[in-house]
């Protein structure tokens, strides 16, 4: 499980430098966007938010792959979680650093942006925590600090492991940020007591960084962003995309690194069936969304509501029905495709949808607001699109270069949930669910 | 060296040149699409070249002279000490009992205190002093209509939108020490005290003046 | 440094050398135990399972909370700005952030308490690259004499070593 | 007493003329756009009037409506900034302050009049037009939101002429520059404070309302309707 940080093979440089190319293009997207001013985006009057915002939300709502699954993973104790959790985790550090980007190149004067930082300084002003931006702030620094802590503890174990195999330079890199672990029982016990409080800590905290970012939406008087659905609508749309990026992610995973004996079939489909429950919830919060604003048959709110249902913005959001609901129920419903293949395919449309989702709420809100004299229709230019490509390809050059350096199974975890068989003779007395998880037979299709 | 780590090399060779050529293909595409397809948007050589979308030349705008003065606008960063073309000094007009209102006309009416020209200095020195080089070289300044070009002292960038009146604070006695530190020690004027906006407000939350942010920036 | 230690594959085998070594009249807490994974399942797997962690962790977001409600309050008063015809200290959207920084206080003093306890705390030196292997150590650190202790940890399937 | 800075504007007498328009252009050192920027919204009139149509050609009826900031008492823009940017000054204004704007532009996405403008790029001016900027307003740059002021610059230098004569603002001496560029005085500006002021009775008088009052903003300028006489008229 190690052996992708001794040894570099020429399929990592071509990924890093495909991946690395596109990054350094948005970035150079970016500095001319700054040289230039925002105006180099399709950013109008009246859509002042768009394509950056709706990447916001996307990446935010991809961070809850991570964390929050393997937290509660963790705390109910599920023993088919201990290959998966790092995989996940990983998701929310990275995607939460990029998706906090975006609030900052969606600036006006991006530069200014420490402002939201609540430090005395010589004007004697502090942020206005009324903002829904300055509540943004906080919720995604501390997702961010927890979640970044979280994937980092149980990793020492790890680095002092790759210390004793290393040699050269590794064992001083790996060795220095094992931090003098031992392995003592009283730094287990510690490690463990405190991977349980931070997964209590971060549930909470999980769920309410979506709502949030959902707040930035329905605090403003916007006809169908006013709603009081979207903090839960919100967090179940997060989940449901968080789950679809973790089944990607661990598809590419395993066939990347041969992973095959660690990342099962029986993974993808308890994960599948997970996808498949949030699909559902994701159908029944839509249902109500819309529902509630035809029935309600208010006109600022009927402008937006007929040009997603059959005017401009129409093929997006049929497209997105059938991502995020009909595909992933008709593949994951059946057992005979809830197997790998099948369970990959839904999370690619599954990904998509989401992302039509998140842009289906941004913008056709702001094009149809209560002045009919004001609406106007936004179209993204290629700077935008470069910036976003750019946080996809940095997405993957970050995830290989991690999965490069760490190992990207908890290799301790994996012990302890005696998937793996250590040189002692005996198995030991192992909790019995856990090794009914692993033992229990995988699906008739998966097996194939 | 063996067969199977050249071919290795040989295959990251061929990664990095592929690579290589991705990049400048994207670079190329990237920049094309920006140009292409969005007509409306300055182009790169617009800034350089200085000239306004009418084909006018040159244009005005707000933008900074250069990354550098951006950075000096950002960290608000001023010169304390400003180089003058004439070797002016209050100290020795103040040690007289020469007024500040003497000079500086209109600081009681309106928002500016007013640099006097040099025809004012004449009021005086055509009588005074009229020995000295200095003032000679001043008296042929005025008889050939040229006047000084002061260069400012206290000046706010245009970034932070101030808007300072002194009539109000002259009304308010404010002394005029008070910002501009004590002109009897100084020569020509001297930053003496940092004018940033903690000085402002700080002084208005004392003297109970307006603290709306109206009351200076618009 | 002096040490003796044995290292064993099988974890029931380290539990019967920790009971030999309590037998032999080592206190509890000059045993070491060293291994690359928790035995929660395990008698000494719960040696110093006892931590006020969860209470740190409490104290500390409360703290953050009582600290996060004068910031906000302080800092509104401070320079009071109307908005939105809101009053000056609104206690709903000040809620928000109280509650995340209650939450980073609570997450930030854990991982400081873990870091002080399980490492900045941990003196000991006894050590073995084999325990990256999956071996068990048990072992007593500057023991009063070695060789006393040496038939102890001498257990079929184990190996006794000197450091 | 506070002043409490407000509107009134007679659609009856607006013709659609948009002198106000132009004079708020000048006034206030709005930029133009070129052609190309108008198509893709990024046109900035503090100011508007907006014409909506009734019937089918060629029995059309014209309405207009100039719509400014509103300058809400609720304003939903002013919560919504987390740098107090925008935020409710002590005359009841809107404030707009250019140099705290870090360009979230959530404002204008609160706005529900859409009356908040982005500076998209450093605005330019063609030499030697910039001599007529005006030099007591702000030349705002690039990133940062802009809106109606109601000519803030006025109030401020009338209430600065008034303060040093111990005196109060009269009714009728300050005009923001729409209101004095209407040629058929459709605009009416004045303190809401002072019951005896043109714009307070105006503000209660029967035929006023408010832009989309039900969505509980608040706004300070009242729209008086048409009479009823036009309304008979056909045209």
């Amino acid at each position: 499980m190690i052996r992708p940080v001794m040894n570099t093979t020429v399929w990592f440089w071509a990924i890093m430098l495909a991946a690395g190319t596109v990054v350094a293009c948005g970035a150079g997207a970016w500095a001319y966007q700054l040289w230039y001013g925002i105006g180099v985006s399709g950013k109008r009057w009246p859509s002042f938010w768009a394509l950056y915002l709706t990447n916001f939300v996307f990446w935010i709502g991809i961070s809850h792959a991570g964390t929050l699954i393997s937290a509660i993973l963790r705390l109910v104790n599920a023993g088919w979680r201990r290959p998966v959790t790092r995989v996940a985790e990983v998701i929310t550090v990275f995607a939460l650093m990029i998706g906090a980007m975006f609030p900052i190149i969606h600036l006006g004067r991006p530069w200014l942006a420490f402002w939201l930082f609540p430090y005395p300084s010589d004007r004697e002003i502090w942020p206005n925590f009324r903002s829904p931006l300055a509540w943004d702030f906080f919720a995604i620094n501390t997702y961010l600090t927890g979640s970044v802590l979280f994937l980092l503890l149980p990793m020492i174990p790890d680095f002092a492991l790759i210390r004793d195999k290393a040699t050269g330079w590794r064992k001083k890199v790996y060795g220095s940020l094992a931090l003098g672990w031992r392995g003592t029982t009283k730094q287990w016990n510690r490690l463990e007591s405190a991977m349980q409080i931070m997964a209590i800590a971060i549930l909470p905290v999980a769920v309410s960084v979506h709502t949030i970012v959902s707040f930035d939406f329905s605090m403003a008087n916007v006809p169908m962003w006013h709603s009081t659905i979207f903090g839960p609508y919100f967090v179940a749309g997060a989940i449901f995309s968080g789950i679809a990026a973790l089944i990607i992610a661990m598809a590419a995973l395993r066939k990347a690194l041969h992973l095959e004996q660690y990342l099962l079939p029986l993974h993808f489909e308890n994960l599948g069936k997970l996808l498949l429950l949030m699909s559902i919830l994701w159908g029944y919060f839509v249902f109500n969304e819309r529902l509630t604003v035809w029935y309600g048959n208010e006109h600022h709110e009927m402008a937006v509501f007929w040009a997603t249902q059959r005017g401009e913005y129409a093929p997006f959001y049929w497209t997105m029905v059938i991502c995020n609901f009909v595909l992933p129920i008709a593949l994951l419903s059946n057992p005979y495709t809830r197997n790998i293949i099948g369970c990959v395919v839904a999370s690619l449309g599954v990904v998509v949808g989401m992302w039509l989702e998140r842009f289906l709420i941004v913008v056709p809100s702001l094009s149809y607001k209560a002045l009919p004299y004001s609406w106007g229709t936004y179209t993204p230019t290629p700077v935008e699109l470069m910036i976003m490509a750019a946080t996809f390809a940095a997405m993957i050059l970050l995830y290989a270069l991690f999965a490069k350096l760490v190992p990207i199974i908890a290799i301790w975890e994996m012990k302890a949930g005696d998937f793996v068989q250590a040189p002692r003779s005996g198995v030991g007395a192992g909790d019995p669910h856990r090794i009914a998880a692993a033992a229990e037979p995988s699906s008739p299709g998966a097996a194939s | 060296m063996p067969v199977s780590s050249q071919t290795a090399l040989r295959a990251r060779r061929s990664a990095l040149r592929a690579g290589g050529l991705l990049a400048a293909a994207v670079l190329l595409t990237v920049t094309a699409a920006c140009e292409l397809a969005s007509p409306g948007q300055p182009k790169w050589n617009d800034a350089s070249a200085g000239r306004s979308r009418w084909g006018t030349d040159p244009v005005f705008t707000p933008a900074r002279a250069s990354f550098g003065q951006a950075l000096r606008e950002f960290m608000s960063s001023h010169p304390t000490e400003v180089a003058q073309p004439f070797d002016f000094s209050h100290q020795i007009h103040l040690g007289k009992g020469v007024l500040c209102t003497d000079c500086h006309t209109a600081v009681e009416q309106g928002p500016r205190a007013g640099i006097p020209g040099v025809n004012t200095c004449m009021i005086c020195h055509s009588q005074i002093a009229t020995e000295r080089p200095l003032i000679q070289q001043m008296t042929k300044m005025a008889e050939e209509g040229r006047d000084f070009s002061w260069n400012r002292v206290y000046a706010y960038y245009p970034e932070s939108h101030v808007r300072f009146e002194h009539a109000p604070h002259i009304r308010a006695q404010v002394e005029c020490s008070t910002c501009h530190g004590n002109q009897q020690e100084q020569t020509v004027a001297r930053r003496a005290v940092n004018m940033d906006m903690g000085f402002c407000v700080s002084c208005h939350k004392e003297k109970q003046a307006s603290n709306d942010c109206l009351t200076c920036h618009y | 440094m002096k040490g003796i230690y044995g290292l064993y594959a099988d974890p029931g085998l380290a539990q019967q050398a920790v009971n030999n070594l309590r037998a032999a009249g080592v206190a509890d807490a000059d045993i070491t135990v060293l291994s690359s994974e928790p035995f929660e399942h395990l008698e000494f797997g719960h040696r110093d399972a006892k931590t006020a962690m969860p209470w740190i962790a409490t104290a500390a977001g409360a703290i953050g909370l009582v600290l996060t409600y004068y910031l906000l309050g302080a800092s509104q008063r401070s320079w009071p700005l109307i908005t939105s015809g809101m009053p000056i200290v609104p206690l709903w959207t000040n809620l928000i952030i109280i509650f995340e920084m209650t939450m980073l206080s609570a997450i930030i003093a854990t991982v400081i308490t873990l870091i002080v306890t399980a490492f900045i705390g941990d003196r000991g030196k006894l050590y073995d690259p084999e325990i990256s292997d999956g071996y068990i150590l048990v072992g007593v650190e500057n023991p009063v004499d070695a060789s006393k202790l040496e038939p102890a940890l001498a257990i079929d399937g184990g190996r006794v070593k000197r450091a | 007493m506070a002043y409490r800075w407000g509107m009134a504007v007679d659609i009856d007498k607006c013709t659609g003329c948009e002198a106000c328009v132009v004079a708020c252009h000048a006034e206030n050192n709005i930029p133009t756009v070129s052609a190309q920027q108008a198509s893709r919204g990024r046109a900035m009139h503090w100011i508007r009037v907006e014409r909506y149509y009734e019937g089918n050609f060629p029995d059309v009826k014209v309405k207009f409506r100039p719509v400014l900031c509103q300058q809400c008492d609720n304003a939903p823009c002013e919560a919504v900034c987390p740098t107090y940017a925008a935020h409710h000054n002590e005359d009841g204004l809107n404030a707009q302050v250019y140099n705290r704007c870090i360009g979230t532009r959530y404002c204008a996405n609160a706005c529900t009049y859409n009356v908040r403008f982005f500076n998209f790029f450093n605005p330019e001016w063609p030499k030697p037009l910039h001599l007529q900027l005006n030099p007591d307003v702000s030349v705002r740059e690039v990133g940062v939101m802009e809106k109606c002021t109601f000519c803030v610059q006025r109030i401020k230098a009338a209430k600065t002429a008034a303060k040093a004569e111990n005196k109060t603002v009269a009714d009728g001496t300050l005009q923001p520059a729409c209101a004095q560029a209407c040629p058929t005085s459709a605009i009416v500006f004045g303190d809401l404070n002072d019951p005896n002021s043109r714009v307070a009775r105006l503000a209660t008088s029967p035929r006023g309302s408010k832009l989309l009052e039900d969505l509980g903003a608040e706004p300070k300028i009242t729209y008086l309707a048409k009479q009823p006489w036009h309304e008979q008229d056909s045209y």
